[in-house]
């Protein structure tokens, strides 16, 4: 737009009632999206508070039934009312794997997430922040992390310390900070010439005090905005290990591990793949459209992110 | 940045998701049980009558002459060894010729020894080699050739050091000396008389003896040369090998058909049967049972191996205190009854199966009698078993460890959720090949220790079976086997004697009666006995006439071509 | 700007030698490699015979050394299982991924930089919704599910292309056209949204002052600025490109290197793994080496700032 | 009196966004006469910069679109130009100067690559002769050491001498018209009069006229000889510089003279206007500054003022005004 900035606002003052309709379920569809994933993971059964029968969970995930097996969804000609969704290669009912498993993928990303925005903030700032060699040396080893394919690294940890729920998060997490790392230092970089930092510091606040009591606070909605997007990136991460063997271990079903299952099975029991591939792109488009939403809402100006 | 115009589109592209998908449904019939449940099977038929003839030469009545190429796929090269000396290396056995044969009746016949006998007074054997059978690089085929390859067969660890078979057989090679008598005429001087010994002639697969100290161990590996009907061309790792037919094969009607075969590795199944289904490939190796009805009914034939398979479970370091609940035999005997074998048979095997298939044997093979049943599928006797054995209390972990590669992954969930049915805590254990060899074979380095990890662990074995076992069952039953599996003084004394007779029939009878006792150790339990079936496209492979009861590979080179 | 190279060579090398010491030391921080790499039913003497073979009898820094001196000879260690150097097993398959992989990545750039410039060039028009439905689909489907359908519906149902192997030209369209679909949204967008903000700028609406031709604005004031950000990040392009690779050659049953260390992982050959790691740290580093030079022509004042 | 250069009479330009028409120039007339200095003064927003835009036919498309009006340069009406032949009228007829020193000028070509650019486009010129050409354009905005500066790159250079460039740019084909959009805005206060003086001189050596936007009174009455006061989109007062400052007619007028800051009357408040000027997609009815017009009446509500010419060189539209 060629209109000076302060007019741009004002075009848009006196919006539409469909177009603000409109964005408005760009931020309620995505969130009752990964709300109800949410409770979904949370309710698949209520073990957790000591009440293991009781869930949304039909069935137990990895129950077989050879007898049933690649059975259709009950809504389908030849599918039978117990198998919701349809039965897998061993009869195992499709409905509550994909419920049990948006446990294992939605607690993957989100402690991924957790892991890497706090590693990749504290390098962050302090890269930002201190400057000089300290950053110099952060932004070295983030362009270097950024670069190298974590899929290799997922490899190795594989052969080091075997497959497993932890090896995921881990493999997922050591290189994941470096996209935080280097989005926070470019954040700090700004905030660390503005005036209140300098008062900070003239006050004589300690470098951690200015870092997370005056830094930390502004950088919180961009924080925020690359959480939300990452976590489709996380969940197709996780789906692509399984898709290779290397994620989570059998029986337990994430949605990556279930479309791996299916993938042999596309020809005739597309059913197995579909659905948790639909959950796949369910979240990760609801993620990326919340993240959309809030940077708009919050930060208009990461729009490159 | 407005977005939108991005719901809807994900709409869209959520039905065109389950669309695209649909779309294979559309073509494949729900798995329907074909009407037409005619094994495309080709009879195995005897094509040498065992002759018996004083010196037959080679004669040469119109030979075949080979064109085409056959393209098969396969899951994986496994091992990849050229060298026909490891038991994974089959197609060793393209390329090379074995001292004896075996027909599909269990009997001996002339490999390129024409004629041998046993004389029970000196213990010694005398094979008769056929003379003007030439090696690929056209050298005769010798006694040398003979004495060096059966002595290199049952030499010591470690420069064979990963062949299972010579493994025990070096234990137990019942040789005491190895003699040329002249150029076509070998003896074998064993210790004792041993009728079953022939077993290990028929395995022994000639190699030239010049060419191998020419180019030595490694340059024979790299590129290796037999007398078969087939001529290695080339191996690429992990991707295809080729080879060529011998043209001037030694028995003229075996010489192949086809002028190359091509074995492409393809690790997905889905990609083999696609690769079939556009005619990149003719033979399908490795396809699961469950989608043949469907293949079957799209055009294409299945043959069926003249032997078939088994798939068992076996228990290891059960003796040893920290064996846990496996050491306990109710256990293992439970696990037994609460196995459905049947439905297993008809699921997963999709009826391509029968209950059985304890530790290879299959009907009709060496030592089979019909009292060697499989244990019905009796979950309140399980449930009682396992009440016998006090379990899980009685038990400080009562969790039983099965383990598998990932391959085998599906399948083991399935026979565990059996067990988990009746109350036994089961836990999988995925390990790689490495590993999981290393705990079958005990890295063929003696003995399990009560130290490893493996103790009163279980693994499954889904093999082909093979005419006459007794070898195999030395190393799971016997405790001088290398599958840490048996320990038990009345198995070892009773093969003893199996392996102690020189009357092939007295063997038989025997080796029946051993059978029938180890099956009452639960160390070993049968599942199921399953047809080997190859998936073909008929459009483009004739008729199988070749040695299918021995294995695939020996089969090739009675391909034919489409009408032939 | 030689001294800017140097110094960025000297940082490489550096970085290099991080990684490898990571590499190296976390086999052996996680446990006895030789509890991974053997058996644990070997005898002793076989034991020792193989931790003898890999120099594991000694200490971490002789071992260390020793293993940086063969590095530096191009010696990376021998496969377990294959009984290979691992150089060799390279040797084999290299050749096949970069079969794939270069027409693939170039491809993607082409499409990239032209798809990108054309959408940001033509706001809001038919080629910028086409991109941009592409870069969403990009985003939300999984690459590897998008590959098994295209041979589905490509080779087995319509019988246009083969399902695998890398025999004729045909072989290499779906393979290649995977890649492009894991490389090119990202990118795309990246060189759209790239090109957006230049074409914003100040700069180009004095060209556009100027009187010169829209093509001259486009290609010669926009692009080479439009290029500077897409250049600085082709280096994180890598590990598309190799999970890329890794899973084309996985569905297509692609013998290249992407097959050798999925097997090698599955069984656990440790040495091939670890000195593919290596590899591919090297390739990092030598990519984010050419990208700073690249970048440094590009835009004059690196060139000049350092100099 | 000397030749009109530039006569727009009624321009309006709009912006069709998803909101609705952005009237961000609403019937606009001035002119300028050769060798004069024609400024147009207003807060941002007020279409100042789009109505130097909609000259050069340069709004961003496809939103920006001029919807009436005539802009006549040298007796042509610029709007019924073809394409192609406007492309040429750019740079050599017609030129601007942007802003920002900082990002207008390209970062990675050299300032002698940039101004040849121009002079090869629009002047037929034998090619060793190009380089005296950007040389010479240099020095007219005393440039120093200009042989050196053409092989440099702009961030080689101060904010100061980069403004300059972009006027040498600007200025390199000897246009007719030059637009100076706020082009000292970014620099500090003794280079903008520096500049200032620049652009005197060089008006003194082309006789170029220039329509200089801003929103600063204080540069108006430095170096414009007559001036156009804006507000949301129209012109509400135009009159020579002397006369707007010593008699105001236009209320807006007033009060954005009140705002400035004088040296002479130290003790006095600055004035400041109430208020915030309207969004172009719902203006007020009648008169466009009247909710913010202290002296409104209630005609200001119901009616637009018309022009009114209080002489050949003065006009306003305000009811107050007779």
């Amino acid at each position: 737009m060629v209109i000076e900035k302060g007019k741009k606002k004002k075009i848009y003052t006196g919006l539409k009632r469909s177009t603000r309709i409109i964005r408005n379920l760009t931020l309620i569809i995505p969130a009752a999206i990964l709300i109800l994933m949410i409770i979904v993971a949370l309710f698949a059964d209520l073990g957790w508070i000591g009440l293991p029968d009781i869930g949304l969970a039909p069935q137990d995930p990895n129950a077989t039934h050879p007898r049933d097996k690649l059975l259709p969804p009950s809504f389908m000609e030849g599918g039978k009312s117990d198998y919701f969704l349809g039965t897998d290669r061993l009869g195992r009912d499709l409905f509550s794997r994909v419920i049990y498993g948006a446990r294992v993928s939605l607690s993957v990303s989100l402690i991924v997430i957790f892991i890497t925005a706090l590693i990749g903030t504290i390098l962050g700032i302090l890269s930002g922040y201190k400057g000089g060699r300290a950053d110099a040396f952060i932004m070295r080893v983030t362009d270097v992390a950024l670069s190298f394919p974590g899929l290799l690294l997922a490899m190795l940890l594989w052969v080091a310390i075997g497959p497993g729920y932890w090896t995921v998060v881990l493999a997922l997490s050591v290189l994941g900070w470096a996209g935080y790392a280097r989005m926070i230092r470019g954040e700090s970089l700004r905030i660390r010439e503005s005036d209140f930092v300098a008062q900070a510091q003239v006050v004589g606040a300690t470098t951690w005090r200015v870092m997370f009591k005056h830094i930390f606070p502004n950088i919180v909605n961009s924080l925020i905005v690359i959480m939300t997007l990452q976590i489709g990136m996380m969940i197709l991460a996780e789906a692509a290990l399984s898709f290779l063997g290397l994620g989570i271990t059998a029986p337990t079903a994430s949605w990556g591990s279930i479309v791996a299952d299916g993938r042999t099975e596309l020809d005739r029991a597309w059913w197995i793949s579909a659905f948790p591939g639909i959950c796949i792109g369910l979240v990760v488009m609801a993620g990326n459209f919340l993240g959309d939403w809030i940077r708009d809402k919050l930060d208009p100006r990461l729009r490159q992110l | 940045m407005k977005r939108w115009f991005l719901v809807p589109l994900f709409l869209l592209l959520a039905a065109v998701m389950v669309v695209t998908s649909c779309g294979g449904d559309e073509t494949t019939p729900a798995t329907t049980t074909p009407t037409t449940t005619q094994p495309t099977t080709t009879e195995p038929t005897t094509t040498e009558p065992t002759t018996t003839e004083p010196t037959p030469t080679v004669t040469t009545p119109e030979p075949i002459v080979p064109t085409g190429t056959l393209t098969a796929v396969t899951a994986d090269f496994g091992f990849a060894s050229t060298d026909p000396i490891f038991f994974e290396s089959l197609w060793g056995w393209s390329w090379s010729d074995s001292l004896l044969r075996w027909d599909e009746n269990n009997n001996f016949i002339p490999g390129v020894a024409y004629d041998w006998n046993f004389d029970e007074a000196t213990c010694t054997w005398t094979f008769y080699i056929t003379e003007g059978i030439k090696f690929h690089n056209g050298e005769d085929l010798t006694a040398e050739d003979v004495k060096f390859s059966v002595d290199r067969f049952g030499a010591d660890p470690p420069w064979i050091s990963l062949n299972p078979w010579s493994q025990y057989i070096s234990y137990a090679y019942n040789k005491a000396d190895s003699i040329v008598v002249d150029d076509y005429t070998y003896q074998f001087v064993a210790e004792y008389p041993e009728a079953c010994q022939q077993v290990v002639f028929a395995w022994t697969r000639i190699l030239p003896k010049d060419y191998f100290d020419e180019v030595g161990q490694d340059g024979f590996r790299a590129f290796p040369i037999g007398s078969g009907p087939w001529k290695f061309k080339e191996l690429i790792p992990n991707t295809s090998i080729t080879l060529e037919a011998n043209a001037d094969y030694w028995r003229p009607d075996e010489i192949p058909y086809y002028q190359y075969y091509v074995e492409l590795m393809v690790p997905e199944q889905a990609t083999r049967i696609n690769m079939l289904r556009t005619g990149e490939c003719d033979i399908a190796l490795g396809v699961d049972y469950d989608r043949i009805p469907e293949l079957r009914s799209q055009g294409y034939a299945t043959v069926n191996a003249g032997v078939a398979g088994t798939s068992s479970i076996s228990f290891q370091g059960t003796w040893f205190p920290s064996a846990g609940a496996t050491g306990n035999i109710n256990v293992r005997k439970a696990m037994s009854y609460a196995l459905d074998r049947q439905e297993i048979a008809d699921t997963w095997y999709d009826g391509f199966a029968k209950p059985g298939g304890q530790w290879y044997m299959v009907e009709g093979c060496f030592g089979w009698t019909d009292e060697l049943t499989p244990d019905p599928y009796d979950p309140g006797l399980a449930t009682q078993l396992l009440e016998a054995a006090g379990y899980p209390d009685a038990f400080d972990d009562p969790v039983i460890h099965i383990y598998t590669t990932a391959a085998g992954q599906d399948y083991h969930l399935l026979l565990i959720s059996y067990w988990e049915a009746i109350g036994l805590q089961v836990q999988l254990e995925i390990v790689d090949s490495t590993i999981s060899t290393a705990y079958i074979f005990h890295n063929f380095a003696g003995r399990i220790e009560e130290t490893d990890p493996n103790v009163g662990w279980i693994f499954s074995w889904t093999y082909n079976s093979y005419f006459n076992s007794t070898y195999h069952c030395a190393n799971l039953y016997t405790s001088r086997g290398i599958h840490g599996s048996g320990n038990d003084p009345v198995a070892d004394a009773m093969y003893n004697d199996v392996t102690h007779t020189a009357d092939i029939e007295e063997a038989d009878r025997l080796f029946a009666e051993f059978q029938l006792y180890v099956k009452t150790l639960y160390i070993n339990i049968g599942i199921v006995e399953f047809d080997i079936l190859t998936v073909y496209n008929p459009a483009t492979v004739g008729d199988w006439t070749g040695r299918n009861w021995v294995s695939y590979q020996d089969a090739l080179n009675g391909i034919k071509h489409p009408g032939q | 700007m030689t001294r800017f190279i140097i110094v960025r060579i000297l940082q490489a090398i550096v970085a290099l030698i991080g990684i490898t010491i990571l590499v190296f030391f976390l086999v052996r921080v996680s446990g006895d490699p030789m509890a991974l790499i053997a058996s644990p039913n070997l005898s002793e003497e076989q034991y020792q015979k193989i931790k003898e073979s890999l120099g594991l009898d000694k200490s971490w820094g002789e071992q260390f050394w020793i293993y940086i001196k063969e590095m530096t000879r191009g010696n990376l260690g021998e496969s377990l299982i294959r009984e290979k150097p691992v150089t060799t097993m390279i040797g084999e398959s290299l050749p096949n991924t970069l079969k794939m992989t270069v027409p693939s990545f170039v491809l993607s750039m082409l499409l990239a930089f032209f798809l990108g410039i054309m959408a940001a060039t033509y706001r809001d028009s038919f080629w910028d919704n086409g991109v941009k439905f592409l870069a969403v689909l990009g985003q939300a489907l999984p690459g590897f599910w998008v590959a098994i359908m295209a041979v589905l519906i490509f080779s087995v149902y319509l019988e246009w292309l083969p399902v695998a192997g890398m025999s004729t030209p045909a072989h290499y369209v779906l393979p290649v056209l995977t890649m492009v679909f894991f490389m090119l949204p990202g990118m795309m967008r990246l060189v759209r949204s790239s090109m957006l903000d230049v074409l914003d700028s100040e700069y180009i609406k004095l060209a556009r002052i100027k009187g010169l031709p829209e093509r001259v604005v486009i290609w010669k004031h926009a692009l080479r600025n439009a290029l500077i950000t897409p250049l600085t990040i082709i280096g994180m392009l890598l590990p598309t490109l190799v999970v890329g690779a890794v899973i084309s050659e996985q569905i297509f049953n692609w013998p290249g290197m992407g097959s050798m260390i999925l097997r090698a992982t599955f069984e656990r050959d440790f040495p091939v793994v670890q000195a593919i790691t290596v590899l591919v740290a090297i390739m990092v580093l030598g990519v984010n080496l050419l990208v700073d030079i690249l970048y440094a022509y590009i835009d004059p004042q690196i060139r000049y700032q350092r100099s | 009196m000397s030749n009109i250069v530039l006569q727009v009479e009624d321009l309006h330009t709009s912006f069709f966004t998803r909101a609705g028409e952005v009237k961000a120039v609403d019937g606009v007339s001035f002119f300028v006469r050769e060798g004069e200095t024609f400024g147009i003064v207003g807060e941002s927003g007020c279409g100042k910069s789009v109505t130097g835009l909609s000259i050069l036919r340069l709004l961003p498309e496809p939103s920006g679109q001029v919807t009436k009006g005539k802009i006549i340069l040298e007796g042509k009406n610029l709007l019924e130009l073809s394409k192609k032949t406007m492309r040429a009228y750019r740079g050599k007829m017609i030129s601007m100067i942007l802003q920002d020193p900082m990002t207008s000028l390209n970062p990675v070509y050299t300032i002698g690559d940039q101004i040849s650019e121009s002079v090869r486009l629009h002047q037929d010129l034998p090619e060793n002769m190009v380089e005296g050409e950007v040389i010479s354009a240099l020095r007219l905005l005393r440039i120093p050491d200009p042989e050196v500066r053409t092989r440099e790159y702009p961030f080689q250079l101060s904010g100061g001498m980069r403004q300059r460039v972009v006027g040498a740019i600007a200025m390199s084909c000897r246009p007719r018209l030059l637009i100076a959009d706020e082009p000292t805005t970014a620099l500090d206060a003794t280079i903008q009069a520096q500049y200032l003086a620049l652009f005197e001189d060089i008006q003194v050596k082309t006789n170029v006229a220039i329509i200089f936007i801003t929103h600063d009174f204080g540069v108006i009455s430095r170096i414009c000889d007559r001036v156009g006061v804006m507000y949301a989109g129209k012109i509400l007062e135009t009159a020579p510089t002397r006369d707007i400052f010593k008699a105001p007619k236009h209320p807006y007028t007033a009060a954005l003279i009140s705002s400035v800051p004088q040296l002479d009357k130290k003790d006095e408040k600055l004035f400041s206007i109430e208020g915030q000027p309207p969004s172009l997609l719902h203006l007020p009815p009648g008169c466009r500054f009247q909710p913010r017009c202290t002296v409104a009446m209630d005609i200001c509500k119901e009616q637009e003022p018309p022009e009114v010419k209080l002489d050949e060189n003065h006009s306003v539209s305000c009811w107050r005004v007779k």
